[in-house]
């Protein structure tokens, strides 16, 4: 097994992580985490090929990572800002409790 | 002097353009804006034919580009020949006549100018359909048609079978439209091009004739009879041919002169008009030995199926619209009979003698309902004879000429084209059989029919104080009477001046005298049988039965319900929706997600589709089926939880479905 | 080399696993963060310095601030997750079998794959090349990137603010 | 490479004029506009914005179709600059929509972000790389979850915002996974070079599943099932001009953007179209999609009673059309497939303004709210029959020749027998269900008579009525004159 094989499979193992979390868990906030942790696995993968792809030399996946950890930062403040709101009205941060709108 | 075929769109332009006028404005002018306009287009539709003669074998076209659709552009266009020129003159004559009916019949109504509108609409539509020179243009038309009656057919909107019946209307012909529109697509794909004519290059031309008919499906079938077969399904589902009939006699609900309009002169027709229109396609498979069905074939059995099953049930509706409406289904299916079996002529003279006997009866019997204080049954009527003295002889002479009553009336001599035609007819003798036992049963009831209504004593409160109706009303009937006569004679084996109009290369056959004999005792003996059971003894009251009723209860009753087609679509449409969504329903419960599901309602998209062919009663059966197929609708929805959770959870496993089906079925 | 990498590998994966299963929301916060500064060692480990010192401080430092505000914000009481209940125990095995199955869809694909030879060293990744990177290559990237910030300052701060009393008369 | 500023602050002039006229709206806001009361402030901001997207429409247009620029980032081809029109010009429908709603608090903040969602629109209708897809997708898609949930006082808005919020992150994850993949295996990010590499070698399980991973993100923001769910919650809960905006601009963008991932980027992976049942490449999943929205899509509207979720169910139904559109996207070129997007995008965002303008005037919720409309305003009547019309495909309205421009192609490069064949007949079928859903709302709208609660008549804001003429008449004159949109390509 080659590093990158490794690396791959670490960032596997993390997305699916991340998914379970997103699956279960009932707090909004695991949740939001959860999808977080999805994002750093992508990150990983990144920066894994960056490291051992077949594009040597020109810092892509690297300047990509970079991106991606601004707009995760964006997306965890508007996430958290609707998890608040949402808190204001149902009291509570279960997301299976939001169900106002459904059929 | 005659209209130019550039200028051919004047004729629908002018309701079209009453119609928009009436779509702003609420003035009661609307109404005679509308009749000068049809009266307009009457005149033009005169020009028109009269250029049409000058040459009958010459199709004028006028095309132009309309859209680019990426490889070439899309052209439309307007075709000028001796079949549109006598069915725009046709349809605008009738028209107005029907128009000026309306300003009597209508009078009262609140919403007058609004009528007046949509009917503009309509004629528009209907006259677009007609000098179209391209498939798609005639498809855009034959929609707004649709349309157009959807809203007439609902008008009295606050009658609830109104709005079910018009709903049902749009909804069943637009299944065959469904036919008509895969047809329209795949002729395109497959030439091209949608003009008819268009200088050698057109779908009706020689060259993409070849083409078509040359090319072989997988099932054996030539090109050309499964395009023209699905173009069919359109000309079915519009002319109330079976098993696309049931939405017709609903439509009864709207005002009689729509039922006029509609059912005698235009839309019905348009199926009929459309299959002549695309005849050559239609035919195209006539020379090939080998296929399996040739299109016409199909097209002639179900025309014998429609004109004997529309007469059958006639016999047993008590609705004075309701029996003209069926005995129209049965007359539209003589119109597809001869075409199937080969004489479009003869088609085409019968839908236009029929526009003009029908649109006679139609207004008829909005003579008699407007008269009798909107009683329709004709149980309950009786004894007019006396009291409407006009409307009494022109619907006789309507009568006479539908029932077919020889040499003086027109019906006569068309419906004698056709069984001709019928017995000239080389694959099988069984369309003719069905003709001829049709033509007994239509003298049958409508001598039934006549008798109820004009004769014995009146039997309602209504019909006891009805009168004759004001001119503007009996006019139109004097008028169609007459052409109701006169017009048969354009078309007898002895002068087939009609027939060499439509078709340079007819020549009259001779020879079919005993056929007419035949047919002169099968009218006879159907109008003395009439005579017998219901003139002879005439009904006293409301409440008695019907002489046939007790000769053979179970017989009638099985009429009465119309053969029971209606409960058999609920019944069979039914239970595969319910056995689709039980089997859903336990995929659901032992797999998880909700995207199997998605397979197993396959069948209940089926069950969808048919749906709206299928109603027991107007109200109750079309409601409960729509019913039985939202509850599908339901089922999804019920999927759709509200708990963000499981459609997360959904985002992943089809996620991992996508991802096993292209990586096991299809990396390539 | 591989065994640093199979270490930091587990130190993410572990602290990450034991966030996402531990019943108190505080301690899968400060456990996230463990996850977040293990995938900093990662980058580090792969020659990307500089990527590491900014997961550290978006992630590690912002990100982790934030949620753990949006936790005291809405804490209603000690019990900050339900008790469990059946609906929570078939979500959970739900949860698992769907991410079991998708975990074996990723790595059968994964670990099939084949690659090139890789070179042994580490691309070179100086501050400064990043930075030329970003504003030429890059820099229309960085313009966007800026505009999603702004957007989420405004979003995050309309959404979330409470000012019902600032303009009663607004009322509409 | 050719990285100049200047050609790329030329060429990207309309996202300038955007961005600076959303700080624009909100600093004259804050200026001027404290002490103001609401109405007036929503009135300026939407002014401004409006003039903003005008702006933006006519420097687009100047600024004209011109190729690749700033290395291999962008593109603008005559199917990125219709788009850019498209997409300002369905926001300033939007803004239309906005001005017959309610009011709600900071309604500076609110065109802003509409301005700035417009701009993640352009940038995704241009982008030709990667990382400024991405950048793009998640602009707008931040800024769509900030307008679903900024109605906070109504708790229906904020949970449509979570819940939209938390489909989309998940979304988004996927989409940077399958970028990474794909970036592992070509070692590029731009799209015509990923390309180059792609017709070296061809499929492998992993681009396969990064295939699908990026067809997962496109499916969430399409609305097409099965990554639909999120679509009736957010058109039932998020405020009106939001709903306008995700229903028609959004989806706009999201396909040309998805149009060009495929198609120039990946279609080295598309599979062959004509191969029967199964083409292989990611066309098989693409007509997966399609199918299961079209039946979902059709089928659950008939169940709906609730306006705007019959909406969203009928929007489902309409990206399986249009996901058909971006498999001939090639083939026939995209003038089909934008057509039909324009207009059932103008057809969506009119439908929402007539919902706005009735929220103002005692709700619609329920579709029975409808009942009476006619007679209350025959102004909203016609207007929203036109709509409705044009959604279920009747000649001459546009959405007919949406429809028809897509079917005739898809036979026309598949034959009947292809998937995508058997596609056209679902969705030829399953449009007589459609029309059932679609008369029904029309005949509340048409025939019921009113309710005595609801018998008022409707005065309907000038700005309003401007946008839902200006609306029907689009939709009336692309219908009959298609060539007006389809000549441009």
């Amino acid at each position: 097994m080659t590093p990158l094989h490794l690396c791959l499979l670490i960032s596997t193992a993390l997305f699916c992580i991340g998914l379970f979390g997103a699956l279960a868990r009932s707090n909004t906030i695991l949740v939001l985490l959860g999808i977080e942790l999805m994002l750093n696995a992508a990150n990983i993968n990144f920066i894994a090929f960056w490291r051992y792809g077949p594009s040597h030399g020109a810092a892509n996946g690297m300047i990509f990572v970079l991106f991606s950890i601004a707009v995760a930062a964006a997306e965890a403040a508007v996430g958290l800002a609707l998890i608040i709101a949402v808190y204001r009205h149902q009291k509570n941060i279960r997301l299976q409790e939001a169900t106002v709108l459904k059929g | 002097m005659t209209l130019p075929v550039q200028l051919l769109w004047l004729i629908p332009a002018l309701p079209l353009l009453v119609a928009g006028i009436g779509a702003l404005t609420r003035h009661r002018g609307v109404a005679l804006a509308a009749i000068f306009a049809m009266a307009g287009s009457f005149a033009l539709s005169c020009l028109a034919l009269a250029g049409a003669l000058q040459d009958p074998s010459v199709h004028a076209t006028y095309n132009f580009a309309w859209f680019d659709l990426g490889h070439g552009a899309l052209r439309l266009g307007f075709l000028l020949d001796p079949l549109t020129a006598l069915m725009t003159t046709m349809v605008t004559f009738v028209g107005t006549l029907i128009f000026i009916f309306s300003l009597g019949y209508m009078k009262e109504d609140k919403n007058f100018s609004r009528f007046f509108c949509f009917l503009s609409l309509f004629a528009a539509a209907m006259l677009g359909l007609l000098v179209a020179n391209s498939l798609l243009l005639l498809f855009v038309c034959w929609e707004l048609v649709g349309l157009a009656s959807y809203l007439l057919i609902g008008f009295w909107f606050h009658k609830p079978s109104a709005a079910a019946a018009a709903k049902k209307a749009f909804i069943t012909t637009r299944i065959g439209d469904l036919g008509f529109l895969l047809g329209l697509l795949w002729l395109a794909d497959s030439t091209g091009s949608l003009l008819f004519y268009d200088g050698g290059q057109g779908v009706l031309e020689a060259t993409a004739l070849a083409s078509l008919s040359g090319q072989t499906l997988a099932c054996g079938l030539a090109l050309s009879t499964a395009i023209g077969l699905l173009i069919f399904c359109g000309a079915v589902g519009k002319s109330g041919q079976f098993p696309l009939h049931v939405w017709l006699p609903d439509a009864m609900e709207g005002p009689t002169p729509v039922s006029a309009l509609i059912h005698a002169a235009t839309m019905v027709a348009a199926g009929v008009f459309l299959v002549a229109r695309v005849y050559p396609l239609m035919s195209a498979d006539a020379l090939l030995a080998a296929v399996p069905v040739h299109a016409l074939t199909v097209v002639a059995f179900i025309g014998a199926i429609t004109a004997l099953m529309g007469a059958l049930i006639a016999c047993a509706q008590n609705d004075i619209k309701r029996i003209l409406a069926f005995s129209t289904v049965s007359q539209l299916g003589y119109m597809m009979l001869a075409l199937g079996v080969g004489s479009s002529t003869a088609a085409i003279f019968h839908l236009l003698t029929h526009a003009f006997f029908k649109a006679l009866l139609f207004l008829g019997a909005g003579s008699v309902i407007h008269a009798a204080h909107h009683e329709q049954d004709i149980r309950q009527l009786g004894g007019l004879r006396t009291k409407m003295k006009v409307t009494f002889a022109t619907f006789a002479i309507g009568m006479m000429a539908l029932s077919g009553v020889p040499f003086l009336f027109s019906g006569f001599w068309s419906k004698e084209a056709i069984l001709h035609a019928a017995h000239e007819w080389d694959v099988s003798h069984l369309p003719l059989y069905a003709g001829l036992c049709a033509v007994v049963l239509t003298a049958f009831y409508m001598t039934r029919l006549v008798a109820e209504t004009f004769f014995g004593k009146p039997r309602s409160h209504g019909a006891e104080h009805a009168h004759e109706n004001s001119a503007v009303m009996t006019a139109p009937l004097v008028i169609l009477a007459v052409c109701a006569v006169l017009l048969g004679f354009l078309g007898t084996p002895y002068w087939p001046w009609l027939q060499k109009t439509l078709d340079p290369h007819y020549e009259a056959t001779h020879g079919g005298l005993g056929l007419m004999l035949l047919s002169i005792g099968l009218v006879g003996a159907g109008l003395g049988l009439g005579w017998a059971l219901y003139g002879r003894k005439l009904r006293t009251t409301a409440a008695a039965r019907d002489p046939l009723d007790t000769a053979a209860p179970a017989v009638m009753a099985v009429l009465a319900d119309r053969l029971g087609f209606d409960e058999l679509y609920a019944a069979t449409v039914g239970r595969l929706n319910s056995a689709t969504a039980a089997f859903a329903d336990f995929l659901d419960r032992y797999v998880i997600g909700g995207l199997v599901t998605f397979l197993a309602q396959l069948g209940i998209f089926s069950g969808g589709v048919n749906r709206q062919v299928d109603e027991a009663n107007l109200n109750g059966g079309f409601d409960a089926v729509s019913e039985s197929v939202r509850g599908s609708g339901l089922f999804y929805s019920r999927k759709q939880t509200g708990e963000t959770h499981g459609y997360l959870r959904v985002v992943a496993v089809a996620f991992v479905l996508l991802a096993l089906v292209l990586a096991l079925g299809g990396v390539r | 080399m591989i065994v640093a990498l199979i270490i930091i590998g587990v130190l993410i994966l572990g602290s990450a696993a034991a966030a996402m299963l531990r019943r108190n929301l505080i301690h899968s916060a400060l456990l996230l963060v463990a996850s977040w500064t293990g995938v900093a060692a990662f980058y580090l480990w792969a020659g990307a310095e500089f990527l590491a010192f900014a997961q550290i401080l978006v992630y590690a430092g912002a990100i982790s601030m934030v949620v753990l505000f949006a936790v005291l914000l809405t804490r209603q009481s000690r019990d900050a997750e339900l008790p469990v209940e059946p609906a929570t125990v078939t979500r959970t095995a739900s949860a698992f079998a769907v991410t079991a199955s998708l975990a074996a869809v990723i790595g059968a694909a994964v670990s099939t794959a084949r690659f090139p030879a890789s070179a042994a060293e580490a691309p070179s990744a100086t501050v400064k090349e990043i930075g030329l990177d970003l504003m030429q290559e890059h820099g229309a990237a960085l313009l966007i990137v800026g505009i999603i910030l702004t957007v989420a300052l405004i979003g995050a701060t309309v959404i979330a603010s409470t000012d019902k009393k600032r303009d009663p008369e607004d009322a509409p | 490479m050719n990285t100049s500023y200047a050609l790329l602050a030329r060429a990207l002039q309309p996202e300038i004029i955007l961005a600076d006229g959303a700080v624009l709206v909100i600093a004259y806001d804050l200026i001027f506009g404290r002490r103001r009361p609401l109405a007036t402030r929503l009135n300026t901001s939407l002014l401004l914005g409006a003039l903003t997207l005008v702006g933006a429409l006519i420097a687009s247009v100047l600024v004209g179709a011109i190729g690749g620029f700033y290395g291999d980032n962008f593109v603008i081809d005559s199917f990125a600059l219709a788009t850019r029109g498209g997409v300002i010009v369905l926001a300033l429908l939007t803004l239309g929509v906005a001005s017959g709603a309610k009011v709600m608090r900071n309604p500076a903040e609110y065109v802003a972000l509409i301005l700035f969602a417009t701009t993640g629109f352009t940038l995704m209708a241009a982008a030709n790389h990667l990382l400024i897809a991405f950048a793009a997708l998640e602009l707008a898609s931040l800024s769509l979850y900030v307008l679903a949930g900024f109605d906070k006082d109504r708790r229906e808005s904020a949970e449509a915002g979570l819940k939209y919020f938390l489909l989309g992150a998940m979304a988004t994850a996927f989409l940077l996974f399958g970028f990474s993949l794909i970036y592992g295996l070509t070692g590029e990010l731009a799209l015509p070079r990923i390309a180059a590499v792609l017709a070296l070698g061809g499929m492998s399980p992993l681009l396969a599943l990064a295939l699908v991973m990026v067809l997962v993100a496109f499916g969430f923001k399409a609305a097409a099932a099965p990554f639909h769910l999120w679509a009736p919650d957010a058109y039932e809960g998020a405020p009106t001009p939001s709903a306008a905006l995700i229903a028609s601009a959004s989806k706009l963008a999201g396909f040309t953007l998805f149009a060009r991932l495929l198609w120039p980027g990946l279609g080295e992976l598309a599979g062959d179209p004509s191969q029967p049942f199964n083409p292989g490449g990611w066309i098989t999943i693409v007509a997966l999609l399609s199918g299961a929205s079209l039946l979902l899509g059709n089928l659950a509207a008939l169940a709906q009673t609730n306006l705007r979720r019959l909406l969203a169910y009928s929007a489902i139904a309409h990206a399986g059309v249009m996901l058909l559109g971006v498999v001939i996207a090639v083939p026939a070129g995209p003038g089909p497939l934008f057509y039909y997007l324009f207009t059932y995008g103008v057809a969506t965002a009119g439908a929402f303004g007539v919902i706005a303008v009735l929220e103002n005037n005692g709700g619609c919720q329920k579709i029975t709210d409808l009942a009476g409309l006619s007679r209350r305003s025959p102004l909203l009547a016609g207007a929203l029959t036109i709509f409705i019309l044009s959604l279920a495909g009747i000649p001459p309205l546009a959405g007919f020749f949406g429809k028809f421009t897509i079917f005739a192609m898809t036979l026309r490069i598949g034959g009947i027998a292809s998937p995508t064949g058997i596609l056209t007949l679902l969705a030829i079928a399953l449009s007589a269900v459609a029309l059932y859903y679609y008369l029904i709302v029309l005949k509340q709208a048409l025939v019921e008579p009113s309710t005595p609660a609801r018998s008022t008549r409707i005065r309907v804001p000038v700005t309003a009525a401007i946008t839902l003429l200006t609306a029907a008449a689009l939709i009336v004159v692309l219908g009959l004159c298609p060539s007006l949109v389809l000549g441009l390509f």
